[in-house]
């Protein structure tokens, strides 16, 4: 006979004889030694944040790119003007931790940004809300002053269930045409369901752009001068892209 | 008013020592602290991308990255405390990943990430067997 | 190396167990993007779109029945249906509103992109070779000007391959609305075209040229409140 | 080189003598009918080539050979629009459509100054579609000073009152009949009270002056939608 019951006791036994064999002997161990973090970690943790600042450097100052791809819930995202190739956009339910939204999927397969100001909102339990701006570029105040620092990001995807701005320059426009035809350019995976409203442009000229976005997405890189990160208590507003 | 029996009281004030006190030893047979601040940088990166895990399969890198680096930083926090062995291994990587993160996860998570894992990381590669606590006390 | 009496080798009951754990959440996985393709693939309710302005101001304009593809749905297949398609080679807009209900899960949701500088009689959306494919459009009196009304020489009856709006290097571009070749097709040209106060349903806009949207706004929110519920952009 | 030099200046000359006669001929010229060359059959052989009423020009229309309604019910003796002059111009008339198929023992006619008080509706009936244009009340399709050419069938009629004739009563006349009438129906001005033409082309034009600025076609109030 095949004894799993005894089987099983003897397992159970053992398991308890083992985790109150290694508890006795973390007791002894904790009483015994004197573990801890060893003065060492200081130069690691002084390397790496040194690490950390030298890319910081490099990519404000337009030697690195980096990657963005986030579907938080709370973006502001503004620019004095954004030059988009081949823009397409679509209807879409985002999905968000809790639930969904409806929003706009808009997609640029180049953007020029004049000036960029993203603020996120994150709930931190014990601190409430904090807002984290992050700018590039020139100062965002609704004009072009410098367009020496231009950010140029592939393949930008925004998430927005409102945009508001100026158009200024919009050619070979569609709106429309069946979701899953839309293409940017060479990029067809961009696309929506078959029968629904689709919108295409190959130049989207915007000024003075202001985005509730429900996510960012780069799927290529970007490039941010003058990349600056401030965490903010509270709500921040568009002034605080400047301030 | 209801008053527990003493014996009931001595018995949890037992209790909770006993829990504080196998915490303690928890705490000082392990990098608790570093591995603490690691896997909370871990954690911040995957909810600030706020990505679902249908997104993050579908997009690629850019969408998995928060789920790779970040779950990465969490999987090497958990290995700190539960293998301390290995403590200076993962503590470096984890500091390798949390750079990593700056530039293929949001910034770091807006820096946060970033820097939390760097300072956990350093702080579990570090860890280790100190000077006896006793020979500090005896010259103080 | 190896002590002698110790026998070390892949310990299967460990690795099954893992390998299964490693298995199981693949199977997780697959579900999980099956279960993401079939949440995009949304229910299409409404095929039509609202298109609201103002006034349009329109020079070389023509009308003709086309055939337009249009998707059929889900199955990501196409039909052909027949629009009234207004084309113009040169126009400003007073105000611009096209908005489109859509049904997402069950939800309905409508996108709506509006423009304009909300003072009457402005013009101030200019642009240049715009086609619409319209199923029904209204012009109604209103204190700018009253419904639709066309200029210079109007024929009525023309195929809609010959009816002419846009030109290259001062000719005529030939068949502008693309419509299809032969008889059956109507079609209407004119010099000019001045239409006002515009509600319509239309299932696209193309428009060619470069143009501005002054005040562009571009909103997504649950429900159904289109152009048609918003007072007349201006 | 002082050779060469005027050679030059000549030749500048005359290019400034051609722009100026060039930019003469096209801007002095009548606006030719618009149309792009090339889209109708080989050699645009399908054409039609019709004579607007009264020397107005020519038209070289590419036909669609879809009827269009211009219909207005009649309702007792209620009078629902106004012409200033019916004419006819052309007997039989034989178009050819963009497929290069002709129609004979068609009607020329043309109105003057037709304005529409209430009850028109024009509808377009093609294969398979149809598109209705629907004036709540009031449209001109022509008005003040404007020819309202239309090539009809014979069996097109309109109803008309006259104060000089049956008493002001509505009277229907076919189109086919407009020839015998032509003495009558060109002598005084028209109140509609109904009206059915089969219409395979119409032209909306001023007879002089600029061809812009009067706005031919007017529909306040109006749905077009394509069934």
């Amino acid at each position: 006979m095949f004894d799993l019951k005894g089987r099983v006791r003897s397992t159970y036994t053992d398991a308890r004889e083992q985790l109150s064999a290694r508890k006795d002997g973390m007791f002894e161990k904790a009483d015994t030694k004197v573990l801890g973090t060893r003065r060492r970690s200081v130069g690691l943790m002084v390397a790496g944040v040194a690490a950390l600042g030298t890319m910081f450097t490099m990519v404000s100052s337009n030697v690195m790119a980096v990657n963005f791809a986030s579907s938080n819930n709370s973006y502001k995202i503004y620019t004095d003007r954004v030059i988009g190739q081949y823009a397409a956009g679509f209807i879409n339910a985002q999905q968000k931790q809790n639930g969904t939204t409806p929003v706009a999927q808009i997609g640029f397969k180049q953007a020029d940004l004049f000036g960029m100001c993203v603020i996120a909102q994150q709930d931190i339990v014990g601190l409430g809300t904090v807002s984290m701006v992050m700018t590039g570029g020139e100062p965002v105040n609704g004009t072009v002053t410098d367009p020496t620092k231009k950010i140029s990001a592939n393949e930008l995807y925004i998430a927005s269930n409102s945009l508001k701005g100026s158009g200024e320059n919009i050619s070979r426009m569609t709106l429309g045409q069946s979701a899953d035809t839309l293409a940017m350019d060479t990029i067809t995976s961009h696309r929506g369901a078959p029968g629904a409203f689709g919108l295409q442009a190959q130049l989207m000229q915007i000024g003075n752009l202001d985005a509730d976005s429900y996510g960012i997405d780069l799927q290529g890189s970007i490039n941010l001068p003058d990349l600056n990160i401030r965490v903010v208590p509270g709500v921040a507003t568009k002034t605080s892209c400047t301030s | 008013m209801t008053t527990l029996p003493l014996s009931q009281r001595a018995a949890d004030v037992a209790a909770l020592l006993a829990a504080l006190r196998w915490f303690r030893a928890f705490r000082r047979t392990r990098p608790f602290w570093g591995g603490l601040w690691l896997g909370l940088g871990g954690i911040w990166l995957l909810t600030f991308a706020n990505m679902s895990i249908g997104l993050a399969l579908g997009g690629g890198w850019n969408q998995s990255a928060a789920y790779v680096i970040g779950g990465g930083m969490l999987m090497f926090a958990l290995t700190a405390w539960f293998a301390p062995f290995y403590s200076a291994l993962v503590g470096f990587t984890g500091v390798l990943l949390a750079l990593a993160a700056f530039v293929s996860v949001n910034l770091g998570g807006f820096l946060i990430g970033s820097l939390l894992g760097i300072v956990g990381g350093a702080m579990v590669w570090g860890w280790g067997e100190k000077k006896p606590r006793k020979q500090k006390a005896e010259a103080a | 190396m190896a002590a002698s009496g110790v026998v070390y080798g892949t310990r299967w009951g460990r690795t099954n167990a893992l390998v299964l754990i490693a298995l199981l959440v693949i199977a997780g996985i697959v579900v999980a993007v099956k279960q993401q393709v079939i949440a995009a693939n949304l229910v299409f309710q409404s095929s039509t779109s609202q298109l609201a302005t103002s006034a349009i101001d329109g020079s070389d304009v023509g009308f003709g029945v086309v055939r337009m593809t249009r998707s059929t749905g889900s199955g990501g297949g196409t039909d052909v249906k027949n629009v009234l398609r207004g084309g113009f080679a040169n126009g400003k807009l007073d105000g611009l509103c096209v908005s489109q209900v859509q049904s997402i899960l069950g939800v309905n949701m409508t996108l709506k992109i509006t423009a304009g500088d909300g003072v009457l009689g402005t013009y101030e959306i200019q642009g240049s070779n715009a086609l619409f494919d319209i199923v029904s459009i209204r012009g109604t009196n209103g204190s700018n000007g009253s419904g639709i009304n066309m200029d210079g020489r109007a024929q009525f009856g023309l195929a809609a391959s010959d009816v002419t709006t846009t030109k290259t290097n001062g000719v005529f571009d030939i068949n502008p609305l693309e419509a299809d070749q032969g008889t059956g097709w109507f079609g209407i040209d004119a010099d000019k075209g001045n239409l006002y106060n515009i509600r319509g349903t239309i299932y696209d806009g193309v428009i060619g040229g470069p143009f501005s949207l002054p005040n562009l706004s571009i909103t997504v929110t649950p429900g159904t409140s289109g152009c048609d519920a918003s007072p007349l952009p201006k | 080189m002082t050779g060469n030099r005027r050679r030059q200046r000549v030749l500048v000359l005359f290019a400034l003598v051609a722009l100026l006669v060039a930019s003469t001929i096209t801007t002095g010229g009548r606006d030719e009918p618009a149309h792009a060359a090339g889209a109708c059959g080989p050699n645009d052989a399908y054409r039609s080539t019709l004579q607007l009423y009264g020397g107005a020009g020519t038209l070289r229309p590419c036909l669609s050979k879809v009827n269009i309604n211009v219909g207005i019910p009649q309702s007792g003796q209620s009078h629902f629009f106004d012409i200033q002059k019916i004419r006819i111009i052309e007997d039989n008339v034989t178009l050819r459509y963009a497929d290069g198929s002709t129609e004979s023992n068609l009607k020329h006619i043309t109105f003057e100054s037709f304005n529409v008080r209430d009850n028109m509706t024009l509808t377009v009936d093609g294969p398979g579609y149809d598109v209705r244009m629907a004036p709540d009340a009031a449209a001109v399709i022509g008005g003040e000073g404007v020819n309202t050419d239309l090539w009809v069938t014979g069996d097109s009629f309109v109803t008309v009152s006259s104060i000089i004739l049956f008493f002001g009563l509505c009277t229907t006349a076919s189109v086919n009949l407009f020839s015998n009438l032509s003495w009558l129906l060109n002598g005084s001005s028209w109140t509609g009270c109904g009206m059915n033409l089969d219409v395979r082309f119409m032209a909306v034009y001023r007879p002089t002056g600029s061809t812009t600025g009067l706005f031919p076609i007017k529909l306040p109030n109006t749905t077009i939608s394509v069934l």
